[in-house]
C-alpha cells in the first residue's frame, strides 16, 4: 500500500503551535507511508488539487489528511479522492487542530503528538479496504412533532411541495404559545389572525394528516424508514361526530377544572373546548375533572350533545405511522417562576406571568379582552413589569437569556397605555436585547411614544402594602439608588425552558439534547436545524428560546432539509456496517439480541445457526462487535484489528 | 418518643436583655420533654462585632464553645438566638470546610478543635423533631382569637446555604406552631426584613425607621401581638417601641412576645416562668382577650 | 518515542465519536487548555470498546486509559452507552486483580456540548495518572480471564 | 464629579485581597442591583451595596473604604440571599470592615466604638456584660445621653445585671484576643 500524507497549516490555526513540516518529515518513517508534505489549506480547492496530483504523480492508494475534526471534513476529502479515482474509505483523518493545535501551546509536545496522530491514521488506514454504499428506498412522509408556529410552517411547506405530513400535537387544538398571545411584536399585528389561517390550513390541506390530543409514543428505524407509534389520548368526545357547537361546555357542571390554554387564570369545565379558533375545533374531557368519569353521576354532555358525539368508554388508542423523515417542533414551556418567594411564590393574585398577561389583553381570554386584576377584579392603573424572572439566573439554574422577553414585555407595556390609556407602566430590567429588524425601534417607542417608565435594575422584593396595591422595590442603578413603586398589577416576564418531557422525546429519537433538555443541533453554525440522527430535524424553540420570525423561519429551513432528502431517488447507507464471519460465528445469537436496531437476522447456513447483518439497516455502532465472544461479528473500518494496532502505535513495548 | 437532649447555649443576652426568652425557653422545652444540657462555664460567641472585625477571631470565640459541647460528648448545640446561631455555625461550617482556616483558628485557642458538633436553634428543634402536632397535643389554653404576626427577623433562615432551615423568604416554622398553640397567623409579609439589628445604640435613627416599619405593617394587618424568636429584634420592637413611637409620631402598644412565651402560655405553664412581666409593652390586654374575641366574633 | 520522556505519560482515551469525541472538539474549538498526554482513539460507539482494548493498552504499556461516552439515556445508538458501562465496570474490578491500580482507568460520559467538562474530564485524569507515575510491566492477561468479564452482558 | 481616571486608580492587588479574603469572585456580579433593591440599609448609606460592588471592580480602594456603607451594613444577608450569581455579598461587606480597620478608615466612628465597647467587654468577662459596654461606649463617644430613656425601663425588671456574669474561662477568652493581636502584628 502506498500512503500519502498532507499536514494541514490551517493558515496559522494548526502552524501556530504544531511545526506541520516536522509532522510531514516524521511521517515518512511510517510503514507503507511514500509521501508526506504539510499543505497550507489541505480543503481549500488548491488545497484539494495539490493531494489529488500527488495521488496520481505517486500512485497513492490511500491518504491520510491531519488537519480538523473528521467531524468537519471527512466527507470533504472522501470527494477529493473519488474524484482522484480512488474509493473514498481510503482515507483517514489525524485531528490535529481541535485536539491538539487549540488545546495547548507547547510547540514541541504538540508537534509530537501530532505526529503521534497520524501514525495511528496510518496504522488504521493499512487496515482499511474498499467500502461502497449500499442504496435503499425512501418513504417520502414527514412526521412533525408539535403543532406550535414552527411545526405549523415546517409541516405546510412540505405539504405544498407534496409531501405526505403527519402532525402530532400534544394538546387538543395546534397553535402553540402563539394562539395564546393577543399580539406580536415589532408590528402589534393581531396574533391569531395572522395565526389562524395558517391554522386552518393544516386542517384542511389534502396532504395533512393532523393528531390532536396525542403524542409519539417510540419511534423505532432508520432515515428513510422510521416507524412511529402514535398515542391517541382519550377525549371522551367522538370527533368525527362533535361539530363543535360548545353545548356541552355550557352545561357542564363541573366549573373547577382547570383551563390551560388561558394559563389557568380563571378556572374552566371539565369539557372544554380552548378558544373559538381552535383546530381541531373539538370538546375534549379532563377526565379527572369530569363528574361522571370520576363518580359516575351527571353526564350532562351526554344528554345535550345533539351530535351524540360523547363516549365515556373511550380509551387512549395507538396508531402506527411509517415516515422517512421527522421534524421536532415541540417549543418551551415557562419556568416555574413561583422558586421566587421573593416575588409572593404564587401568594399574591396580583402578581402574574407574562403569557397570563397575554389572556388577559386578548379578546378571547376570560376577561373578553379587559384588563382587571384577578384578586378584586379592578382595572390596574399602575402595572409594574419584571424582567428575566428566570433568566439569567445561575441562582435558579438558568443562567442563560430566554432572549424574547425584552420585545414581548415593551409590547403589553404598549398594549396596557392601548387598553387603558390613564396607566402607567413601569419596567424594571437589566439590559434590553432587542437585535431584530425593527425590535430596537420597537421598544424605544415603547418608552417614547408610551411613556413606559424603564428603570435599569432588578427587583429585590414584591409585598402588599395591606391597602390594596403591591409594593415594588427594585434598584436603579442607574440613578444609583433603590427605588419603590406601588402597583396594581405586577408581570413577570417568566423566561422560556425546555418543553416538558423534551430528554425523553430526545431519547426516543436518539437526539442529544444539552443540560436544559434544549435539542442539540448538528452544528451551532453550519447545521442550525439537524441533528446527529439523519432524518431528525429540529424547529423552534425546541432547539433554544427564539421569537416568532425565528421559529417560523427554522420551520421552513427544517422542511427544506426534509424536501431535499426526499428529493434523491435512493438512499445510500453508510458502508461502515457490521459483517459477520461465517466460518467463525457459532450461531450463540448474543449479537442479534444485543442490536439496538434488529439489524441482525439468525438464519441457517448448511444446517448451522449463523448471524447475518442486513447492511442498510445497520447503524455501525459495533455493539454487535465488541459482544461477539467469538470475534466473528466485525464492523468495518473498526474491527478489533484495526483498534488493537492503533493502541500498539500508541504504546509499543 | 424517647426524650430529646441536646447541648444547650443560652448566649448573653439571656443572662440580661432577654432573660425571658431565656426562661420561657427552657420552661417550654422542659414542659416539652427536651433536655437542654446547658455548655459548661460558656463564653460569648462575638456576636456581630466579632465577624465585623475578623471572621478568625469571631471563629475563635464561636470555637471555644464548640469545643466544651464536642467535650460533653453531644453532637448537636441549640440556641435560641439566631445572632449567636449564625456564628456558632458560621465557625463550624468554615472549620470544617478548610483545614487552613481550622488551623489559624486552634492558633487562637488554648486547646485545638477535634470534633464539631452541628448547631441547630431551638425553633428548628420544636418544628422538626418535635412539629407542630407534638405542641398541638400538649396544649391546653388554645390562643384561640389571638392574632398575630410572626416576624424571624433576617437571619434566623439566611443566609439558606448556611442556615439549612425553613424558608429565606417566607418562612412558616413559627406560623405552624403558633397555629398548633390556636393562634391566628396573619400573613406577615416582611418576616425578614431586618429591624435596625445591632444599630440601636450607635445609629438609632436607622431602628426607628425599620423598626417603625415593621410595627406599622403589623398595625396595619390588625395584628394583637408580635411574635419573634431574636433577642435583638425582640429588644428593638418592645424596649425601643417607645423610642420608635416618639421618632415616627406613632402610638403603637403592640406586644411583642418570644414564641416561646406564647407556647408556654398555651401549654398552661405558669406566667413567672414565663418572663412576661419582663415585657416593655403590657402584654397583658393581649392575653387577656384570648377566647373572648371568638365569642363575640 | 510516542511520548516525550521524562514529561507526558502514555494515556490513551477511546471516545465515542457522536458525544465525548464532539465534546473534545468542542473544548478546542473554545481553546480550553489541556495536558498533551492523552491520545484519543475514535470510535463509533463506547459500546464497540472490547475491554480487551484497554487491556492490551495496559499490557502494551500505557499508563493510564480514559473511555468516554455519551451521557447515560442520551446515547446516539438507544443504549450502546449502556452496555458500555455493564462491560467496563465489570473490566474495572478485573484490572486490580492484575496488579493495576484501577485509578489508571476511568469511564467517565461527556456530552458534545460539554467542552468544559472535558477539560476538567482530561485534566484531572491526567493529573492522576501523573501521581501515580508510569505503570510497571502488566503480565499478559489470559483471554479466559478476561471472557470473565463478558458475563457482564444481560 | 470629577473624572476617575481608570489606568491610574485601579488597585488591582486590593482587588485580590479582598477577593482571597472572601472567598469570593468579584468579576461574577453583573451589576443588576439586586442586592441594592434588597438592602434594608440602602436609605442609610452613603454608596449602595451594588455600587460598592461596582467599586471593586474596578478597584477604587479608597472610595470603598472610606465609605459609612461598610460600616452600616449590619450583615442581614439579604444581598447574599438574593443575588442571582450567588455571590456572598454580605461576606464581602464584612472583609471590606475587616481591611478598613486594619488600615485605618473608619468613616462611622460611633459604630465602630460600639463593637469595640463589646469586644472589650468580652475580652474582659468572657461574656457580654450589658451595662459594662454601655458605660464605655459611652466614655468613648462622650454621648452620654444614649439610650438614657430606656434604664428606667429595664433596670426595675431586673433585666440588666449590675455586675458581670464572671465565668471560669474568662482568662481563656483574653488569651484569644492576645494571641489574634499576636498573630496581626
Amino acid at each position: 500500500m502506498k500512503i500519502g500524507v498532507f499536514v494541514c497549516h490551517c493558515g496559522s490555526n494548526i502552524e501556530g503551535t504544531v511545526d506541520t513540516k516536522t509532522v510531514a518529515e516524521a511521517s515518512l518513517d511510517f510503514p507503507e507511508v511514500t509521501f508526506a508534505t504539510d499543505t497550507m489549506y489541505a480543503c481549500s480547492e488548491p488545497g484539494q488539487d495539490g493531494i489529488i496530483e500527488a495521488i496520481e504523480e505517486h500512485k497513492l492508494d490511500g491518504v491520510v489528511v491531519a488537519s480538523c475534526t473528521p467531524r468537519m471534513h471527512e466527507p470533504t476529502f472522501r470527494k477529493t479522492l473519488e474524484r482522484a479515482g480512488l474509493n473514498p474509505y481510503m482515507f483517514e483523518m489525524a485531528n490535529i487542530r481541535e485536539h491538539v493545535s487549540w488545546i495547548g501551546k507547547d510547540r514541541e509536545a504538540n508537534t509530537n503528538k501530532a505526529a503521534d496522530l497520524v501514525r495511528i491514521a496510518v496504522e488504521k488506514l493499512r487496515r482499511n479496504q474498499p467500502l461502497t454504499p449500499k442504496e435503499f428506498d425512501i418513504n417520502r412522509r414527514v412526521l412533525v412533532i408539535g403543532g406550535g408556529v414552527a411545526g405549523i410552517q415546517a409541516a405546510l411547506d412540505c405539504a405544498e411541495a407534496g409531501l405526505e405530513v403527519v402532525m402530532v400535537e400534544r394538546e387538543s387544538t395546534i397553535g402553540g404559545k402563539m394562539a395564546k398571545l393577543d399580539k406580536t411584536f415589532p408590528t402589534v399585528d393581531c396574533s391569531s389572525c395572522i395565526l389562524g389561517p395558517r391554522m386552518v390550513e393544516i386542517a384542511q390541506h389534502p396532504n395533512i394528516t393532523l393528531y390532536a390530543y396525542s403524542e409519539v409514543e417510540s419511534v423505532s428505524g432508520y432515515v428513510g424508514n422510521f416507524e412511529v407509534q402514535v398515542k391517541k389520548k382519550a377525549t371522551y368526545v367522538d370527533w368525527a361526530k362533535c361539530t363543535g357547537c360548545g353545548e356541552c361546555v355550557e352545561k357542564c357542571p363541573s366549573r373547577k377544572a382547570p383551563d390551560p390554554f388561558n394559563e389557568l387564570l380563571a378556572p374552566g369545565r371539565a369539557i372544554n373546548i380552548p378558544f373559538p379558533q381552535a383546530i381541531p375545533k373539538k370538546a375534549y374531557i379532563q377526565a379527572e375533572h369530569c363528574i361522571k368519569l370520576t363518580k359516575d353521576k351527571c353526564g350532562n354532555c351526554a344528554k345535550v350533545c345533539p351530535s351524540d358525539a360523547i363516549n365515556f368508554e373511550a380509551k387512549d388508542e395507538i396508531i402506527t405511522e411509517e415516515v422517512g423523515g421527522i421534524i421536532a417542533a415541540t417549543g418551551y414551556d415557562l419556568f416555574d417562576w413561583t422558586v421566587y418567594e421573593e416575588y409572593g411564590g404564587g401568594r399574591y393574585p396580583d402578581v402574574v406571568t407574562s403569557l397570563q398577561y397575554e389572556r388577559m389583553l386578548s379578546a378571547s381570554g376570560p376577561t373578553g379582552g379587559h384588563v382587571k386584576r384577578p384578586s378584586d377584579g379592578k382595572e390596574p392603573k399602575k402595572v409594574v413589569f419584571i424582567q428575566c424572572v428566570g433568566s439569567r439566573d445561575k441562582s435558579v439554574g438558568r443562567p442563560y437569556c430566554s432572549g424574547f422577553c425584552c420585545m414581548y414585555t415593551a409590547k403589553q407595556a404598549i398594549l396596557t397605555k392601548d387598553h387603558i390609556p390613564d396607566s402607567e407602566s413601569y419596567v424594571f430590567y437589566m439590559d434590553i436585547r432587542a437585535p431584530g429588524k425593527l425590535y430596537d425601534e420597537f421598544t424605544r417607542r415603547a418608552m417614547e411614544e408610551y411613556g413606559a417608565q424603564y428603570i435599569r435594575g432588578r427587583v429585590g422584593m414584591v409585598y402588599p402594602d395591606g391597602e390594596g396595591q403591591l409594593v415594588v422595590r427594585g434598584a436603579d442603578t442607574l440613578m444609583g439608588t433603590q427605588v419603590e413603586v406601588k402597583a396594581d398589577l405586577v408581570v413577570l416576564a417568566v423566561g422560556a425552558e425546555a418543553a416538558k418531557n423534551s430528554p425523553q422525546l430526545a431519547e426516543k429519537l436518539r437526539i442529544s439534547y444539552d443540560a436544559y433538555g434544549f435539542f442539540m443541533e448538528g452544528h451551532p453554525k453550519l447545521k442550525p436545524v439537524e441533528t446527529n440522527t439523519a432524518g431528525v430535524y429540529l424547529a423552534g424553540a425546541c432547539q433554544g428560546a427564539k421569537d416568532i420570525p425565528a421559529s417560523v423561519g427554522q420551520g421552513s429551513a427544517a422542511a427544506a432539509k426534509v424536501i431535499g432528502l426526499f428529493s434523491k431517488e435512493k438512499l445510500k447507507s453508510d458502508p461502515q456496517t457490521a459483517l459477520v464471519d461465517i466460518k467463525r460465528c457459532i450461531g450463540c445469537g448474543k449479537c442479534a439480541e444485543t442490536c439496538p436496531f434488529g439489524a441482525i437476522n439468525m438464519t441457517e447456513f448448511r444446517g448451522q445457526p449463523k448471524a447475518e447483518v442486513l447492511e442498510t439497516v445497520c447503524q455501525g455502532c459495533g455493539l454487535c462487535a465488541a459482544t461477539c465472544p467469538q470475534g466473528a461479528v466485525q464492523l468495518k473500518h473498526f474491527t478489533d484489528n484495526q483498534i488493537l494496532a492503533e493502541v500498539e502505535a500508541l504504546c509499543r513495548f | 418518643m424517647s426524650k430529646l437532649s441536646y447541648a444547650y447555649y443560652p448566649g448573653c443576652s439571656g443572662q440580661g436583655t432577654s432573660m425571658e426568652y431565656e426562661m420561657s425557653t427552657r420552661a417550654l422545652c422542659e414542659a416539652l420533654d427536651i433536655d437542654l444540657k446547658e455548655i459548661p462555664d460558656w463564653s460569648c460567641c462575638g456576636s456581630t462585632p466579632a465577624h465585623a472585625c475578623d471572621h478568625v477571631l469571631s471563629a475563635a470565640l464561636s470555637g471555644r464553645n464548640l469545643g466544651l459541647a464536642a467535650d460533653m460528648g453531644e453532637d448537636c448545640v441549640l440556641t435560641p438566638c439566631p445572632s449567636c446561631l449564625t456564628n456558632l455555625k458560621n465557625a463550624g461550617q468554615h472549620m470544617s470546610g478548610s483545614e487552613e482556616f481550622k488551623e489559624k483558628v486552634n492558633k487562637l485557642l488554648d486547646e485545638p478543635i477535634g470534633e464539631i458538633p452541628d448547631v441547630k436553634s431551638v425553633l428548628q428543634i420544636l418544628f422538626e423533631d418535635l412539629g407542630p402536632k407534638g405542641v398541638k397535643e400538649k396544649v391546653i389554653k388554645p390562643l384561640s382569637g389571638l392574632k398575630v404576626v410572626t416576624y424571624y427577623g433576617c437571619i434566623l433562615t439566611r443566609p439558606p446555604k448556611l442556615m439549612e432551615f425553613d424558608s429565606e423568604e417566607n418562612p412558616i416554622s413559627m406560623d405552624r406552631l403558633m397555629e398548633a398553640a390556636g393562634a391566628k397567623v396573619l400573613p406577615f409579609p416582611l418576616k425578614t426584613e431586618c429591624c435596625g439589628a445591632s444599630h440601636g445604640v450607635a445609629r438609632k435613627d436607622l431602628v426607628m425607621k425599620l423598626s417603625g416599619k415593621l410595627l406599622d405593617m403589623a398595625e396595619q394587618l390588625g395584628a394583637d401581638a408580635v411574635v419573634t424568636a431574636c433577642p435583638l429584634c425582640q429588644m428593638n420592637l418592645d424596649l425601643r417601641q417607645g423610642q420608635v413611637n416618639s421618632a415616627n409620631k406613632t402610638s403603637h402598644k403592640l406586644p411583642v412576645f418570644y414564641y416561646t412565651q406564647l407556647l408556654g402560655w398555651a401549654l398552661g405553664l405558669p406566667q413567672a416562668q414565663l418572663g412576661l412581666d419582663k415585657l416593655c409593652v403590657n402584654p397583658m390586654p393581649a392575653l387577656r382577650g384570648i377566647g373572648k374575641k371568638e365569642d363575640a366574633a | 518515542m510516542p511520548v516525550l520522556e521524562g514529561r507526558e505519560l502514555r494515556i490513551i482515551g477511546f471516545l465515542c465519536n457522536w458525544c465525548s469525541y464532539g465534546g473534545a472538539d468542542t473544548a478546542g474549538v473554545a481553546r480550553f487548555d489541556q495536558p498533551t498526554d492523552l491520545r484519543i482513539i475514535r470510535v463509533p460507539c463506547s459500546g464497540r470498546i472490547d475491554p480487551l482494548f484497554v487491556a492490551k493498552a495496559f499490557m502494551n504499556g500505557a499508563d493510564g486509559v480514559l473511555v468516554s461516552g455519551c451521557h447515560p439515556r442520551d446515547c446516539h445508538y438507544a443504549e450502546g452507552n449502556f452496555y458500555a458501562r455493564r462491560r467496563l465496570e465489570v473490566f474495572k474490578n478485573f484490572i486490580s486483580v492484575l496488579g493495576i491500580e484501577p485509578e489508571r482507568f476511568e469511564y467517565t460520559w461527556v456530552s458534545a456540548s460539554e467542552g468544559q467538562r472535558w477539560q476538567e474530564v482530561v485534566t484531572k485524569f491526567t493529573n492522576q495518572v501523573h501521581t501515580l507515575g508510569p505503570l510497571a510491566p502488566v503480565p499478559e492477561i489470559s483471554l479466559d480471564r478476561l471472557a470473565a468479564t463478558e458475563t457482564a452482558q444481560p | 464629579m470629577q473624572t476617575v481616571n481608570l489606568t491610574d486608580t485601579i488597585d488591582r492587588s486590593f482587588m485580590e485581597k479582598v477577593m482571597e479574603e472572601s472567598e469570593q469572585n468579584l468579576s461574577l456580579c453583573y451589576q443588576c442591583g439586586n442586592c441594592t433593591a434588597s438592602c434594608p440599609y440602602t436609605f442609610g448609606f452613603d454608596i449602595p451595596v451594588s455600587r460598592v460592588m461596582r467599586l471593586m471592580q474596578t478597584g477604587q480602594k479608597k472610595a470603598v473604604l472610606t465609605s459609612s456603607s461598610i460600616w452600616l451594613c449590619a450583615s442581614c444577608t439579604s444581598c447574599t440571599t438574593r443575588c442571582p450569581n450567588n455571590i456572598d455579598v454580605a461576606r464581602v461587606m464584612d472583609v471590606l470592615r475587616h481591611v478598613a480597620r486594619r488600615e485605618g478608615f473608619v468613616k462611622e466612628r460611633r459604630v465602630k466604638a460600639f463593637f469595640d465597647s463589646f469586644l472589650d467587654s468580652v475580652r474582659k468577662h468572657g461574656r457580654v456584660f450589658e451595662i459594662g459596654l454601655m458605660v464605655d461606649y459611652v466614655r468613648k463617644t462622650g454621648r452620654f445621653w444614649t439610650d438614657m430613656d430606656l434604664g428606667p425601663k429595664m433596670l426595675p425588671k431586673g433585666k440588666m445585671s449590675l455586675t458581670p456574669h464572671r465565668i471560669k474561662g474568662k482568662d481563656a477568652i483574653a488569651r484569644i484576643f492576645k494571641r489574634f493581636e499576636e498573630e496581626n502584628r
